[in-house]
Protein backbone atom coordinates (compact mmCIF):
# COMPACT_ATOMS: atom_id res chain seq x y z
CA UNK A 1 0.00 0.00 0.00
CA UNK A 2 1.11 3.58 -0.71
CA UNK A 3 0.37 6.08 0.89
CA UNK A 4 -0.52 9.48 -0.80
CA UNK A 5 -2.33 12.89 -0.37
CA UNK A 6 -4.89 13.45 -2.89
CA UNK A 7 -5.75 17.31 -3.42
CA UNK A 8 -9.23 18.52 -4.61
CA UNK A 9 -10.08 21.77 -6.43
CA UNK A 10 -13.11 23.85 -7.59
CA UNK A 11 -16.55 21.36 -8.05
CA UNK A 12 -14.47 18.05 -7.34
CA UNK A 13 -13.59 19.69 -3.78
CA UNK A 14 -17.04 20.72 -3.23
CA UNK A 15 -17.99 17.30 -3.91
CA UNK A 16 -15.65 15.87 -1.72
CA UNK A 17 -16.83 17.93 0.83
CA UNK A 18 -12.67 18.21 1.45
CA UNK A 19 -9.66 19.98 -0.33
CA UNK A 20 -7.16 17.53 0.30
CA UNK A 21 -7.28 13.24 1.83
CA UNK A 22 -5.01 10.86 2.79
CA UNK A 23 -5.03 7.58 1.36
CA UNK A 24 -3.72 4.48 1.40
CA UNK A 25 -3.90 2.81 -1.90
CA UNK A 26 -2.77 -0.09 -4.23
CA UNK A 27 -3.56 1.47 -7.41
CA UNK A 28 -1.10 0.49 -10.12
CA UNK A 29 -1.44 3.94 -11.85
CA UNK A 30 -2.36 7.66 -11.61
CA UNK A 31 -5.53 7.02 -13.57
CA UNK A 32 -6.89 3.83 -11.30
CA UNK A 33 -6.68 6.07 -8.69
CA UNK A 34 -8.70 8.61 -10.23
CA UNK A 35 -11.42 5.91 -10.71
CA UNK A 36 -11.24 4.88 -6.75
CA UNK A 37 -11.77 8.66 -5.92
CA UNK A 38 -14.42 9.19 -8.20
CA UNK A 39 -16.42 6.24 -7.23
CA UNK A 40 -15.57 7.29 -3.67
CA UNK A 41 -16.89 10.84 -3.89
CA UNK A 42 -19.39 10.63 -6.98
CA UNK A 43 -17.58 13.12 -9.16
CA UNK A 44 -19.17 13.86 -12.24
CA UNK A 45 -15.96 14.81 -14.39
CA UNK A 46 -14.54 11.70 -16.37
CA UNK A 47 -11.00 11.19 -16.42
CA UNK A 48 -11.01 12.42 -19.84
CA UNK A 49 -11.57 15.97 -18.42
CA UNK A 50 -8.90 16.46 -16.24
CA UNK A 51 -5.66 16.71 -16.05
CA UNK A 52 -3.21 15.37 -13.01
CA UNK A 53 -0.31 16.76 -10.95
CA UNK A 54 2.05 14.94 -8.77
CA UNK A 55 3.98 17.80 -6.29
CA UNK A 56 3.16 20.83 -8.61
CA UNK A 57 4.00 19.42 -11.64
CA UNK A 58 1.82 18.13 -14.86
CA UNK A 59 2.78 14.00 -14.61
CA UNK A 60 0.73 11.13 -16.70
CA UNK A 61 -2.07 9.51 -16.02
CA UNK A 62 0.29 6.20 -16.30
CA UNK A 63 2.80 7.17 -13.72
CA UNK A 64 2.60 4.65 -10.80
CA UNK A 65 1.67 6.68 -7.37
CA UNK A 66 4.55 7.61 -5.16
CA UNK A 67 4.72 7.28 -1.75
CA UNK A 68 4.68 10.64 0.10
CA UNK A 69 3.49 12.71 -2.68
CA UNK A 70 0.59 15.23 -3.70
CA UNK A 71 -1.37 14.12 -5.92
CA UNK A 72 -3.92 16.74 -7.51
CA UNK A 73 -6.68 16.22 -9.81
CA UNK A 74 -7.15 19.40 -12.40
CA UNK A 75 -10.25 20.01 -13.59
CA UNK A 76 -10.94 21.97 -16.39
CA UNK A 77 -9.17 25.80 -16.04
CA UNK A 78 -11.63 28.61 -16.28
CA UNK A 79 -9.01 31.56 -15.46
CA UNK A 80 -8.72 34.47 -17.89
CA UNK B 1 12.04 38.73 -11.74
CA UNK B 2 8.76 36.54 -12.29
CA UNK B 3 6.65 37.37 -15.48
CA UNK B 4 3.74 35.58 -14.17
CA UNK B 5 1.95 35.81 -10.83
CA UNK B 6 -1.44 35.66 -8.79
CA UNK B 7 -2.72 38.13 -6.67
CA UNK B 8 -5.34 38.17 -3.90
CA UNK B 9 -6.02 41.55 -3.93
CA UNK B 10 -6.17 44.06 -6.52
CA UNK B 11 -3.44 45.42 -8.45
CA UNK B 12 -2.76 48.55 -10.10
CA UNK B 13 -1.73 48.12 -14.33
CA UNK B 14 -0.04 51.01 -14.77
CA UNK B 15 2.70 49.91 -11.99
CA UNK B 16 2.85 46.70 -14.27
CA UNK B 17 2.70 48.82 -17.54
CA UNK B 18 5.96 51.26 -16.24
CA UNK B 19 7.88 47.92 -15.17
CA UNK B 20 7.84 46.80 -18.73
CA UNK B 21 8.88 50.04 -20.66
CA UNK B 22 12.28 51.33 -21.45
CA UNK B 23 13.63 52.86 -24.80
CA UNK B 24 13.98 50.29 -26.75
CA UNK B 25 10.56 49.86 -26.60
CA UNK B 26 7.88 50.97 -29.82
CA UNK B 27 4.34 49.12 -28.48
CA UNK B 28 2.53 48.29 -25.84
CA UNK B 29 -0.49 45.82 -26.40
CA UNK B 30 -2.38 45.28 -23.41
CA UNK B 31 -5.48 43.05 -22.49
CA UNK B 32 -7.52 43.17 -19.16
CA UNK B 33 -10.29 40.77 -18.32
CA UNK B 34 -13.24 42.49 -15.98
CA UNK B 35 -15.68 40.69 -14.44
CA UNK B 36 -18.83 41.60 -16.27
CA UNK B 37 -22.57 41.48 -15.10
CA UNK B 38 -23.79 38.62 -17.22
CA UNK B 39 -22.36 35.55 -18.12
CA UNK B 40 -23.97 32.99 -20.98
CA UNK B 41 -26.86 34.47 -20.26
CA UNK B 42 -27.37 34.66 -16.68
CA UNK B 43 -26.78 37.68 -14.62
CA UNK B 44 -23.55 37.40 -12.22
CA UNK B 45 -23.55 38.95 -8.90
CA UNK B 46 -19.79 38.29 -8.39
CA UNK B 47 -17.65 35.49 -8.78
CA UNK B 48 -14.41 33.58 -7.00
CA UNK B 49 -11.33 32.45 -8.90
CA UNK B 50 -9.39 30.09 -7.16
CA UNK B 51 -6.13 28.92 -8.25
CA UNK B 52 -3.67 25.51 -7.35
CA UNK B 53 -0.62 28.11 -6.75
CA UNK B 54 2.39 26.66 -7.35
CA UNK B 55 1.05 25.02 -10.11
CA UNK B 56 -0.24 28.23 -11.44
CA UNK B 57 2.75 30.28 -11.14
CA UNK B 58 4.71 27.53 -12.73
CA UNK B 59 2.65 26.86 -15.76
CA UNK B 60 1.86 30.56 -16.31
CA UNK B 61 5.20 31.50 -15.74
CA UNK B 62 6.32 28.72 -18.55
CA UNK B 63 3.57 30.63 -20.80
CA UNK B 64 5.31 33.67 -20.79
CA UNK B 65 8.44 32.07 -21.23
CA UNK B 66 7.42 30.61 -24.05
CA UNK B 67 5.77 33.45 -25.64
CA UNK B 68 9.19 35.79 -25.28
CA UNK B 69 10.27 32.81 -27.28
CA UNK B 70 8.24 32.60 -29.62
CA UNK B 71 7.43 36.09 -30.83
CA UNK B 72 9.59 39.36 -31.22
CA UNK B 73 9.15 40.53 -28.61
CA UNK B 74 10.61 42.57 -25.24
CA UNK B 75 9.14 41.11 -22.51
CA UNK B 76 5.68 40.29 -21.70
CA UNK B 77 4.00 39.74 -18.25
CA UNK B 78 0.73 38.89 -16.76
CA UNK B 79 -1.16 38.76 -13.01
CA UNK B 80 -4.05 37.23 -12.51
CA UNK B 81 -6.32 37.29 -9.44
CA UNK B 82 -7.61 35.28 -6.99
CA UNK B 83 -10.38 35.38 -4.37
CA UNK B 84 -13.76 36.70 -4.23
CA UNK B 85 -14.09 39.79 -7.21
CA UNK B 86 -17.28 42.14 -7.36
CA UNK B 87 -18.91 43.35 -11.27
CA UNK B 88 -16.60 45.23 -12.62
CA UNK B 89 -13.12 44.76 -11.02
CA UNK B 90 -10.18 43.51 -13.09
CA UNK B 91 -9.68 40.04 -12.83
CA UNK B 92 -6.56 39.17 -15.20
CA UNK B 93 -3.92 41.84 -17.11
CA UNK B 94 -1.54 40.70 -20.07
CA UNK B 95 0.95 43.50 -20.94
CA UNK B 96 3.40 43.37 -23.72
CA UNK B 97 6.18 45.60 -24.95
CA UNK B 98 7.73 44.83 -28.93
CA UNK B 99 9.47 47.25 -31.13
CA UNK B 100 6.33 47.10 -33.58
CA UNK B 101 2.59 46.26 -33.33
CA UNK B 102 2.32 43.08 -35.22
CA UNK B 103 3.93 40.62 -32.26
CA UNK B 104 2.83 42.81 -29.42
CA UNK B 105 -0.67 42.21 -30.74
CA UNK B 106 0.07 38.30 -31.41
CA UNK B 107 1.75 37.73 -28.45
CA UNK B 108 -1.04 39.45 -26.51
CA UNK B 109 -3.87 37.20 -27.76
CA UNK B 110 -1.62 34.14 -27.51
CA UNK B 111 -0.82 34.90 -23.86
CA UNK B 112 -4.09 35.34 -22.80
CA UNK B 113 -5.50 32.11 -25.04
CA UNK B 114 -3.09 30.10 -23.07
CA UNK B 115 -3.71 31.44 -19.68
CA UNK B 116 -7.09 30.59 -20.01
CA UNK B 117 -6.55 27.15 -21.42
CA UNK B 118 -3.58 25.75 -19.37
CA UNK B 119 -3.19 27.75 -16.12
CA UNK B 120 -5.20 25.91 -12.72
CA UNK B 121 -7.22 28.70 -11.55
CA UNK B 122 -11.31 28.26 -11.87
CA UNK B 123 -13.98 30.45 -11.67
CA UNK B 124 -17.05 30.06 -9.10
CA UNK B 125 -20.23 32.72 -10.74
CA UNK B 126 -22.51 33.57 -8.15
CA UNK B 127 -25.97 34.87 -9.98
CA UNK B 128 -28.48 36.85 -8.90
CA UNK B 129 -30.97 34.75 -8.28
CA UNK B 130 -28.79 33.08 -5.91
CA UNK B 131 -27.64 29.68 -7.53
CA UNK B 132 -24.35 29.65 -8.08
CA UNK B 133 -21.57 27.40 -10.13
CA UNK B 134 -17.75 26.19 -11.14
CA UNK B 135 -17.27 26.71 -14.54
CA UNK B 136 -15.65 23.87 -16.51
CA UNK B 137 -15.46 24.65 -19.80
CA UNK B 138 -15.32 21.87 -22.54
CA UNK B 139 -11.70 22.75 -24.15
CA UNK B 140 -9.65 19.32 -24.48
CA UNK B 141 -6.39 19.36 -21.54
CA UNK B 142 -3.50 19.93 -23.43
CA UNK B 143 -1.60 17.27 -24.52
CA UNK B 144 -5.02 15.50 -25.10
CA UNK B 145 -6.89 14.96 -28.19
CA UNK B 146 -9.92 13.84 -26.46
CA UNK B 147 -12.71 15.73 -24.40
CA UNK B 148 -15.53 15.60 -26.08
CA UNK B 149 -18.06 16.23 -22.94
CA UNK B 150 -20.38 18.49 -22.75
CA UNK B 151 -19.74 21.26 -20.31
CA UNK B 152 -20.35 21.32 -16.26
CA UNK B 153 -22.82 24.09 -15.40
CA UNK C 1 -18.24 62.74 -26.26
CA UNK C 2 -15.33 63.02 -29.09
CA UNK C 3 -14.15 58.99 -29.78
CA UNK C 4 -11.04 60.65 -31.10
CA UNK C 5 -9.02 63.63 -30.34
CA UNK C 6 -5.47 65.21 -30.52
CA UNK C 7 -3.65 65.93 -27.67
CA UNK C 8 -0.73 68.85 -27.60
CA UNK C 9 0.27 67.41 -23.91
CA UNK C 10 1.08 63.96 -22.60
CA UNK C 11 -2.17 62.59 -21.66
CA UNK C 12 -2.87 59.83 -18.60
CA UNK C 13 -3.83 56.26 -19.98
CA UNK C 14 -5.47 55.22 -16.65
CA UNK C 15 -8.52 58.19 -16.96
CA UNK C 16 -8.94 57.24 -20.55
CA UNK C 17 -9.39 53.42 -20.08
CA UNK C 18 -11.43 54.64 -16.93
CA UNK C 19 -13.93 56.58 -19.12
CA UNK C 20 -14.63 53.33 -20.71
CA UNK C 21 -15.52 50.90 -18.34
CA UNK C 22 -18.60 49.90 -17.17
CA UNK C 23 -20.68 46.93 -15.74
CA UNK C 24 -21.18 45.43 -19.27
CA UNK C 25 -17.44 45.01 -19.92
CA UNK C 26 -15.72 41.39 -20.29
CA UNK C 27 -12.47 42.68 -22.25
CA UNK C 28 -10.52 45.24 -22.37
CA UNK C 29 -7.93 45.80 -25.61
CA UNK C 30 -5.28 48.41 -25.68
CA UNK C 31 -2.41 49.30 -27.65
CA UNK C 32 0.07 52.30 -27.14
CA UNK C 33 2.65 53.53 -29.25
CA UNK C 34 5.91 54.82 -27.37
CA UNK C 35 8.71 56.91 -29.01
CA UNK C 36 11.14 54.17 -29.63
CA UNK C 37 15.05 55.29 -29.74
CA UNK C 38 15.72 53.26 -32.97
CA UNK C 39 13.81 53.41 -36.62
CA UNK C 40 14.82 51.57 -39.56
CA UNK C 41 18.46 50.81 -37.90
CA UNK C 42 18.35 54.72 -37.11
CA UNK C 43 19.28 55.90 -33.56
CA UNK C 44 16.38 58.20 -33.24
CA UNK C 45 16.72 62.08 -31.04
CA UNK C 46 13.31 62.67 -30.85
CA UNK C 47 10.71 63.21 -32.62
CA UNK C 48 7.63 65.84 -33.75
CA UNK C 49 3.62 65.11 -34.74
CA UNK C 50 2.46 67.53 -36.79
CA UNK C 51 -1.62 67.19 -37.62
CA UNK C 52 -3.78 68.69 -40.11
CA UNK C 53 -6.29 69.45 -36.71
CA UNK C 54 -9.55 69.77 -38.26
CA UNK C 55 -9.23 66.75 -40.83
CA UNK C 56 -7.33 64.42 -38.38
CA UNK C 57 -10.48 64.67 -35.66
CA UNK C 58 -12.88 64.22 -38.44
CA UNK C 59 -11.38 61.14 -40.10
CA UNK C 60 -10.51 59.66 -36.80
CA UNK C 61 -13.58 60.24 -35.46
CA UNK C 62 -14.92 58.27 -38.70
CA UNK C 63 -12.91 56.02 -37.91
CA UNK C 64 -14.27 54.89 -34.45
CA UNK C 65 -17.35 55.16 -35.21
CA UNK C 66 -17.05 52.23 -37.82
CA UNK C 67 -15.05 50.29 -35.82
CA UNK C 68 -18.10 50.02 -33.34
CA UNK C 69 -20.48 49.43 -36.33
CA UNK C 70 -18.22 46.50 -37.73
CA UNK C 71 -17.41 45.25 -34.56
CA UNK C 72 -19.12 43.65 -31.66
CA UNK C 73 -17.69 46.06 -28.89
CA UNK C 74 -18.74 47.85 -26.50
CA UNK C 75 -16.92 51.75 -27.32
CA UNK C 76 -13.60 52.58 -28.09
CA UNK C 77 -11.17 55.58 -28.22
CA UNK C 78 -8.35 56.89 -29.33
CA UNK C 79 -5.63 59.74 -28.67
CA UNK C 80 -2.29 60.93 -30.79
CA UNK C 81 -0.02 63.23 -29.17
CA UNK C 82 0.93 66.24 -31.30
CA UNK C 83 3.82 68.36 -30.82
CA UNK C 84 7.57 67.50 -29.91
CA UNK C 85 8.14 64.49 -28.10
CA UNK C 86 11.14 62.36 -26.44
CA UNK C 87 12.22 58.76 -26.38
CA UNK C 88 10.04 57.18 -24.34
CA UNK C 89 6.81 59.06 -24.52
CA UNK C 90 3.65 58.16 -25.21
CA UNK C 91 2.36 58.75 -28.92
CA UNK C 92 -1.10 56.95 -29.08
CA UNK C 93 -3.27 54.96 -27.68
CA UNK C 94 -6.20 52.89 -28.39
CA UNK C 95 -8.63 51.54 -26.01
CA UNK C 96 -11.36 49.51 -27.18
CA UNK C 97 -14.02 47.73 -24.28
CA UNK C 98 -16.30 44.68 -25.52
CA UNK C 99 -18.21 41.74 -24.13
CA UNK C 100 -15.44 39.08 -24.84
CA UNK C 101 -11.92 39.24 -26.28
CA UNK C 102 -11.52 38.24 -29.68
CA UNK C 103 -14.31 41.62 -30.78
CA UNK C 104 -11.67 43.41 -28.48
CA UNK C 105 -8.72 42.15 -29.90
CA UNK C 106 -9.29 42.76 -33.56
CA UNK C 107 -10.96 46.14 -33.07
CA UNK C 108 -8.43 47.25 -31.21
CA UNK C 109 -5.95 46.22 -33.96
CA UNK C 110 -7.92 47.95 -36.38
CA UNK C 111 -8.14 51.24 -35.43
CA UNK C 112 -4.48 51.43 -34.80
CA UNK C 113 -4.56 50.24 -38.94
CA UNK C 114 -6.44 52.87 -39.94
CA UNK C 115 -5.40 55.66 -38.03
CA UNK C 116 -1.68 54.84 -39.43
CA UNK C 117 -3.01 55.06 -42.27
CA UNK C 118 -5.71 57.43 -42.96
CA UNK C 119 -5.27 60.36 -40.16
CA UNK C 120 -3.59 63.05 -41.76
CA UNK C 121 -0.76 63.13 -38.61
CA UNK C 122 3.04 63.44 -39.97
CA UNK C 123 5.91 61.82 -37.89
CA UNK C 124 9.11 64.14 -38.31
CA UNK C 125 12.24 62.01 -36.62
CA UNK C 126 15.42 63.78 -35.86
CA UNK C 127 18.36 61.31 -35.89
CA UNK C 128 21.42 60.91 -33.01
CA UNK C 129 23.85 62.37 -36.11
CA UNK C 130 21.74 65.92 -36.23
CA UNK C 131 19.75 64.71 -39.44
CA UNK C 132 16.18 64.63 -39.34
CA UNK C 133 13.17 63.60 -41.76
CA UNK C 134 9.54 63.74 -42.67
CA UNK C 135 8.56 60.07 -42.90
CA UNK C 136 5.99 59.96 -45.87
CA UNK C 137 5.73 55.75 -45.77
CA UNK C 138 4.66 54.37 -48.95
CA UNK C 139 1.05 52.85 -48.42
CA UNK C 140 -1.32 53.69 -51.27
CA UNK C 141 -3.24 56.48 -50.14
CA UNK C 142 -6.72 55.10 -49.16
CA UNK C 143 -9.34 54.90 -52.38
CA UNK C 144 -6.44 55.03 -54.45
CA UNK C 145 -4.78 51.28 -56.07
CA UNK C 146 -1.68 53.35 -57.14
CA UNK C 147 1.21 53.89 -54.47
CA UNK C 148 4.20 51.86 -55.86
CA UNK C 149 6.45 54.64 -55.36
CA UNK C 150 9.81 54.21 -53.01
CA UNK C 151 9.21 55.64 -49.84
CA UNK C 152 10.80 58.96 -48.94
CA UNK C 153 13.38 59.51 -46.59
CA UNK D 1 -9.23 83.36 -61.97
CA UNK D 2 -10.03 81.66 -58.95
CA UNK D 3 -8.63 82.93 -55.57
CA UNK D 4 -8.04 80.56 -53.04
CA UNK D 5 -5.70 79.40 -50.21
CA UNK D 6 -3.46 76.23 -50.10
CA UNK D 7 -2.28 74.65 -47.18
CA UNK D 8 1.16 72.82 -46.85
CA UNK D 9 2.35 70.00 -44.34
CA UNK D 10 5.66 68.02 -43.73
CA UNK D 11 7.67 67.66 -46.25
CA UNK D 12 5.82 69.75 -48.47
CA UNK D 13 5.58 72.91 -46.17
CA UNK D 14 9.35 72.40 -45.70
CA UNK D 15 9.80 72.32 -49.47
CA UNK D 16 7.32 75.37 -50.09
CA UNK D 17 8.78 77.37 -47.04
CA UNK D 18 5.47 78.11 -46.04
CA UNK D 19 2.53 76.57 -44.24
CA UNK D 20 -0.08 78.71 -46.31
CA UNK D 21 -0.44 80.03 -50.15
CA UNK D 22 -3.17 82.45 -51.51
CA UNK D 23 -3.32 82.18 -54.96
CA UNK D 24 -5.53 83.00 -58.09
CA UNK D 25 -5.92 80.19 -60.01
CA UNK D 26 -7.42 79.03 -63.54
CA UNK D 27 -6.30 75.40 -62.95
CA UNK D 28 -9.51 73.32 -64.01
CA UNK D 29 -9.43 70.55 -61.68
CA UNK D 30 -7.55 70.14 -58.22
CA UNK D 31 -5.05 68.04 -59.70
CA UNK D 32 -3.88 70.81 -62.30
CA UNK D 33 -3.98 73.23 -58.98
CA UNK D 34 -1.05 70.54 -57.36
CA UNK D 35 0.66 70.18 -60.62
CA UNK D 36 1.30 73.78 -60.80
CA UNK D 37 2.42 74.40 -56.85
CA UNK D 38 4.75 71.39 -57.26
CA UNK D 39 6.63 73.16 -60.24
CA UNK D 40 6.56 76.41 -58.71
CA UNK D 41 7.96 74.87 -55.50
CA UNK D 42 9.71 71.53 -56.40
CA UNK D 43 7.70 69.13 -54.44
CA UNK D 44 9.29 65.82 -55.16
CA UNK D 45 5.92 63.90 -54.33
CA UNK D 46 4.02 62.89 -57.51
CA UNK D 47 0.05 63.76 -57.14
CA UNK D 48 -0.60 59.99 -56.97
CA UNK D 49 0.97 59.88 -53.21
CA UNK D 50 -1.03 62.51 -51.83
CA UNK D 51 -4.75 62.95 -51.55
CA UNK D 52 -6.58 65.72 -51.35
CA UNK D 53 -9.09 67.99 -48.59
CA UNK D 54 -11.02 71.20 -49.21
CA UNK D 55 -12.11 73.08 -46.18
CA UNK D 56 -11.26 70.13 -43.91
CA UNK D 57 -12.85 67.48 -45.82
CA UNK D 58 -11.06 64.98 -48.93
CA UNK D 59 -11.78 65.75 -52.21
CA UNK D 60 -11.57 64.82 -55.50
CA UNK D 61 -8.98 65.41 -57.71
CA UNK D 62 -11.53 66.06 -60.81
CA UNK D 63 -13.05 68.48 -58.29
CA UNK D 64 -13.31 72.15 -59.94
CA UNK D 65 -11.53 74.65 -57.55
CA UNK D 66 -13.51 76.63 -55.53
CA UNK D 67 -13.19 80.39 -54.68
CA UNK D 68 -12.24 80.91 -51.37
CA UNK D 69 -11.72 77.67 -50.17
CA UNK D 70 -8.50 76.02 -47.96
CA UNK D 71 -7.20 73.34 -50.46
CA UNK D 72 -4.72 70.81 -48.97
CA UNK D 73 -2.34 68.64 -50.21
CA UNK D 74 -1.80 65.39 -47.75
CA UNK D 75 1.16 63.91 -48.24
CA UNK D 76 1.30 60.05 -47.03
CA UNK D 77 0.72 59.82 -43.32
CA UNK D 78 2.79 58.80 -40.58
CA UNK D 79 0.82 58.97 -37.12
CA UNK D 80 0.96 55.93 -34.98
Amino acid sequence: MTRLTLLYFASLRDAAGMATEDVDTDAADLAALYERARERHGFALPRERLRVAVDGAFAAWSDAPRAGSDVAFIPPVSGG
Amino acid sequence: MARFRLSDTPFDTATLRAGLLDARVGGYASFEGWVRDHNAGRAVAGLRYEAYPELAECEGEAILTEAVARFDILDAACVHRTGDLSIGELAVWVGVVAAHRDAAFAACRWIIDEVKARVPIWKHERYADADSAWLHPDHPPAGNSHGGEPPLS
